[in-house]
């Protein structure tokens, strides 16, 4: 091929124009390494939105005050053979029949639409079985003068006491079909300087986090079965409750106070030290000090996913 | 035509029967023993396998459930239904030559016989985030006595 | 350290030229910048692993960022640019036109790189270069992940402007008396490489945006908690990332088909093969992605089918090996240092071939998924093959962009150590996959095999680490001071170079 | 050609010999199949071919290297060198 004519003259490279070009170059990086490690646990403080549990959508944890307000909506759904029914999805799909957590006081708002062809109707009992003990105000139409398909309505309950309640539709049959949902209802909780007058008197408390060498079981000052392990706490409702705790492990922990122990969204009194998305590193310690509320037995664990059932938990008992 | 120095292409050409020859027989190898290894017998017992964030939880098929542990008989087959709470895990027993997926929203399958008692161990090789490193668990085959 | 075309510029106008040459310089000292910094990152990965427990790293979570952008850098901020800058340099001047087809086109795909290097840098995320939903949704923190998936796109936007420019280049810009038949092996590289791009490319643009809005909670296409399935992000994602192993590894053979009838003082064997290895790879390379996803629950049949898929995608290669072992038979072969890079490459290239092909093996994948078995296969392509091609290419070129000679003894000692290094880790990862290691982890139980094996392959790293400062001190020292090559030919072996201001414009 | 032949041989042994060795096994009745010992005989022998291939052609790969290498003294010009044209 024809490629040989020469454009003469043919110009080199010079030292300083390698110098120069060098320099841009380390500028560059000096610059972006400043940013760069300046900016180093800014770019990972926030967990992606998808991430975060119904419960965590409140940024600081949800205190239940009386008067605190659940949003739940669902829909009444049917198989194609009108044989199995269900709220929001068939049974086997995800979000079928989901269960509400509540706690006694909450106020819990359903709003029900009927996403069916059949006719159908929504009410909370107590009875865990039949369509009977409907609880006023809680009724979205009734088996005489059901929603029709694609109206919905809107209707409260507040539980008054805990335990269990299901929300099922009232249309006899239909609940035996699977349209039932439990209403897991825990104890009271309060903000402690609402409905709880503080006592004056202060408890100060220390844990450490510790880890077995495999890290399997984990425990708050000493493993599971030793002695020493996850002491258990009293204190009367109303005392001011300073807590720290040191991570002497190796892993990531997090503190909190919580109503269930399995649930590490349903922290109480804003007692939270750190956070699971943003965990105590190694050999970090972090403190709270908040106010105990009503009287009940609670959990303090820890709250990155799956440490407190690996032993990380342990009674936190209000008098 | 641009310059080549290739003169003759029989050597080539045999060259690329005998790679495909090649590929051939391991296809053929590959599918046989997969085909053997993918045929659950009828007895094998479920264990019911969850991964999460970041340990295993097992469940037998008599509903116990153990965390981090595994106790099985030995001799005996084995049918692991493996899943996810949160984000993909991969269930491993490497002495046993055990992989699969846990997949959150879905239940795959693998089964195996431990031939060995003793301890062996479990881990995680999909990467599932902070403590992936030490999402392990141990395996114990204890003699059917 | 620029090749001037017209009169010396000041730097800044060679910045912002859209001259094919000035654009491939700077796609050329990007590229190596990243090459720079991210193997200092696998540097310090290979510390950390050398002994088990905490060494130099503080905690998991930087490992994780460290190894996601290790991978990610290497891949689209290394191989790829690197590609371009070669390709830029040489395609107009094989297919004998002015310049790029788009010169404006081809400087905006450059300035691209910059922003997205910056996001993927300065995020530093955490969910490994691929990103595997439901972790990447749900669990990876922002803003980092977020940066990640921008950086990405606007980089994977960049690699499609760069394609189209090629193909256009190549088909339509290629002087008239010159029929695609003719044109050298290495354009036919970067037009086999660009279509594959284009082809596959814009299939993860759709999984990242889908991506993004999972991780804002709008919608769920791979969350499993909003129904959404998480295999279908494996599924997209290989889709694209599995014909793009052949993207990167293509223009890499090509720079070989450049170098070894060079330095062989032969024309290639056959060209006609080389060209329908390149087209057969194109296509086949679309028939195998989901070999990546065996372990994920896929039924015997797929299985069996991305099998077939994956073994009918290896002919291609094994002709390339064949076409250049027939052009170094009889030939009178110079081993300077581009030579010896050439035929390094091949030697990795054919093991990590031959790994492939026992790893294709599905029921083999329940020992290899995921563990060191398959990092050190896909380094020995990444590294053995693609890298060891382009520095090859990199000394042969080297005249052209400086015109000044680089320092042939420690180009010959940057490919020994690095030869050895190379060998050492990945060869050694194989084997520690087989133990069982899994990849991506932080620490490791002190078995006493992984321990030795883990050590084994930090020197190896480590010596990779004292080549890549002896290559840079070679590129600046030799750019300022190395002595002025004879630009006719280089390396005194004689025959005809494709060389930047050689060409006569056969336009005006 | 010789090779070839040698290759040939070698992928028939490997090919029936596997097969005769579970057509045995299926009979044992009771006996489950051992995934372990199924999958590292595939690896294995599959690494027996690999390496076999491999010795060939990086023996080849080597001797070229060896034989047409500048500095051999049986180096003679290649015939596009006069020419200077390849």
């Amino acid at each position: 091929m024809s490629h040989t004519e020469h454009i003469e003259p043919i110009f080199r490279t010079s030292p300083e124009r390698t110098a120069k070009m060098m320099a841009i170059m380390l500028g560059i990086s000096v610059v972006g390494a400043a940013i760069f490690f300046g900016m180093w646990d800014y770019w990972i403080s926030a967990p992606p939105v998808a991430g975060l549990g119904p419960a965590a959508q409140q940024p600081t944890a949800p205190v239940a005050v009386t008067g605190k307000e659940i949003q739940v909506s669902l829909s009444f759904v049917e198989s194609a053979d009108f044989r199995t029914l269900a709220f929001n999805a068939l049974p086997g799909e995800p979000d079928n029949n989901p269960d509400i957590h509540a706690n006694v006081g909450d106020k819990i708002i359903f709003d029900v639409v009927n996403s069916g062809k059949s006719f159908h109707a929504f009410g909370v009992t107590q009875e865990d079985e039949g369509f009977t003990g409907i609880i006023a105000g809680s009724e979205i139409a009734s088996a005489s003068n059901p929603l029709r398909p694609n109206q919905s309505g809107q209707s409260e309950f507040i539980p008054t006491k805990e335990g269990t309640y299901y929300y099922i539709c009232t249309v006899p049959g239909h609940r035996e079909q699977g349209m039932v949902g439990q209403i897991i209802v825990g104890p009271k909780q309060s903000s402690g300087t609402q409905t709880v007058k503080p006592t004056g008197a202060s408890h100060n408390f220390e844990f450490n986090f510790v880890e077995s060498s495999d890290f399997r079981t984990l425990g708050f000052n000493a493993l599971p079965g030793e002695a020493g392990s996850n002491p258990e706490i009293r204190v009367k409702a109303g005392d001011s409750v300073t807590v720290k705790v040191t991570n002497t492990g190796k892993s990531f922990h997090s503190f909190g106070v919580v109503t269930n122990p399995e649930d590490f969204n349903s922290i109480v009194w804003n007692s939270a030290i750190s956070s699971a998305s943003n965990p105590l590193k190694p050999g970090q310690s972090g403190d709270v000090t908040f106010t105990a509320g009503a009287t009940g037995t609670y959990y303090y664990i820890c709250t990155v996913p799956g440490h407190s059932i690996q032993g990380m938990q342990g009674k936190f008992i209000v008098e | 035509m641009v310059k080549v120095s290739g003169h003759s292409t029989w050597p080539e050409w045999i060259y690329i029967g005998v790679v495909v020859a090649l590929l051939v027989w391991v296809g053929a190898e590959a599918w046989n023993v997969e085909r053997l290894i993918e045929h659950v017998p009828a007895d094998a017992q479920i264990i019911k396998v969850t991964g999460q964030q970041w340990f295993w939880t097992f469940e037998h098929a008599d509903g116990t459930k153990e965390i981090g542990e595994l106790h099985l008989q030995k001799g005996k087959p084995y049918k692991f239904e493996i899943t996810s709470k949160d984000v993909i895990h991969s269930f491993n027993i490497p002495d046993y030559v055990v992989l699969q997926d846990a997949v959150p929203g879905r239940i795959n399958t693998v089964w195996f016989v431990p031939k060995d008692t003793g301890e062996f161990p479990i881990q995680c090789r999909e990467y599932c985030g902070l403590i992936h490193y030490n999402m392990r668990g141990t395996l114990y085959v204890e003699d059917t006595a | 350290m620029v090749l001037e075309i017209q009169k010396p510029r000041p730097i800044w106008q060679i910045m912002f030229s859209t001259h094919h040459t000035d654009v491939g310089l700077l796609y050329l000292i990007t590229s190596l910048a990243a090459l720079f910094m991210g193997g200092a990152l696998a540097l310090a990965i290979r510390l950390e692993l050398f002994f088990p427990g905490a060494q130099i790293i503080a905690d998991s979570m930087t490992f994780n960022r460290m190894f996601t952008v290790h991978g990610t850098t290497l891949i689209f901020l290394f191989i790829l640019p690197f590609a371009s800058a070669i390709g830029n340099y040489l395609i107009p001047i094989m297919v004998r036109y002015k310049d790029m087809a788009y010169p404006k086109l081809n400087a905006i795909a450059f300035w691209m790189i910059p922003p997205g290097f910056a996001l993927i840098w300065l995020g530093f995320a955490d969910f490994t270069w691929n990103a595997y939903a439901p972790y990447s949704i749900i669990s990876a923190p922002g803003p980092a992940a977020d940066m990640w998936i921008f950086g990405l796109k606007i980089l994977g936007v960049s690699s499609i402007l760069g394609a189209i420019n090629f193909i256009v280049t190549i088909l339509k810009c290629k002087h008239p008396d010159l029929p695609l038949s003719k044109i050298p092996l290495l354009a036919w590289a970067y037009l086999t490489s660009s279509l594959i791009m284009i082809v596959a490319m814009p299939t993860f643009a759709a999984a990242l945006l889908m991506l993004l809005t999972d991780r804002l909670a709008v919608s769920g296409f791979f969350n499993p908690a909003m129904g959404g399935d998480p295999i279908a992000y494996q599924h997209l994602f290989w889709f694209t990332f599995h014909p793009e192993v052949y993207v990167l590894v293509i223009p890499a053979i090509g720079f070989m088909y450049e170098i070894i009838p060079r330095f062989s003082r032969k024309p290639i064997f056959s060209h006609s093969s080389g060209v329908a290895a390149f087209i057969l790879l194109s296509i086949v390379g679309f028939a195998s992605w989901a070999h990546h996803m065996y372990a994920s629950g896929m039924s015997f049949t797929e299985k069996t089918v991305f099998m077939v898929g994956t073994l009918a995608a290896v002919p291609a290669s094994a002709m390339h090996v064949f076409n250049f072992l027939a052009t170094m038979w009889g030939g009178r072969i110079r081993f300077a240092t581009p030579m010896m890079w050439s035929v390094g490459g091949i030697a990795l290239f054919f093991s990590a071939g031959a790994g492939g092909v026992v790893n294709s093996a599905m029921p083999l994948d329940f020992v290899t998924h995921d563990s060191y078995w398959v990092v050190g296969h896909f380094h020995l392509f990444v590294m053995g093959t693609i890298a060891f091609g382009s520095f090859g290419f990199l000394y042969y070129i080297f005249p052209y962009v400086t015109g000044r000679m680089y320092n042939e003894k420690w180009g010959n000692i940057h490919f020994i150590t690095s030869f050895i290094g190379a060998v050492m880790i990945f060869f050694t990862q194989h084997v520690l996959g087989l133990y069982g290691m899994p990849r991506r982890i932080f620490d490791y139980p002190p078995f006493p095999e992984w321990i030795a094996m883990n050590q084994f392959a930090s020197i190896g790293g480590m010596l990779l680490g004292v080549s890549a400062a002896i290559f840079l001190a070679n590129m600046i020292y030799s750019s300022a001071k190395g002595k002025e090559a004879n630009m006719d030919d280089p390396w005194g072996i004689g025959g005809k170079y494709y060389y930047p201001y050689q060409q006569k414009n056969p336009h005006h | 050609m010789k090779k070839i032949v040698g290759l040939s041989c070698m992928l028939t042994i490997l090919l029936v010999l596997p097969t005769i060795q579970y057509v045995f096994a299926q009979d044992a009745p009771g006996e489950y199949l051992d995934r372990r010992v199924e999958i590292w005989n595939l690896f294995f022998r599959m690494m027996t071919v690999a390496f076999v291939i491999g010795a060939i052609v990086s023996g080849t790969l080597i001797w070229l290297v060896w034989r047409f290498r500048e500095s051999n003294p049986k180096a003679k010009p290649t015939k596009y060198e006069e020419a200077g044209e390849w």
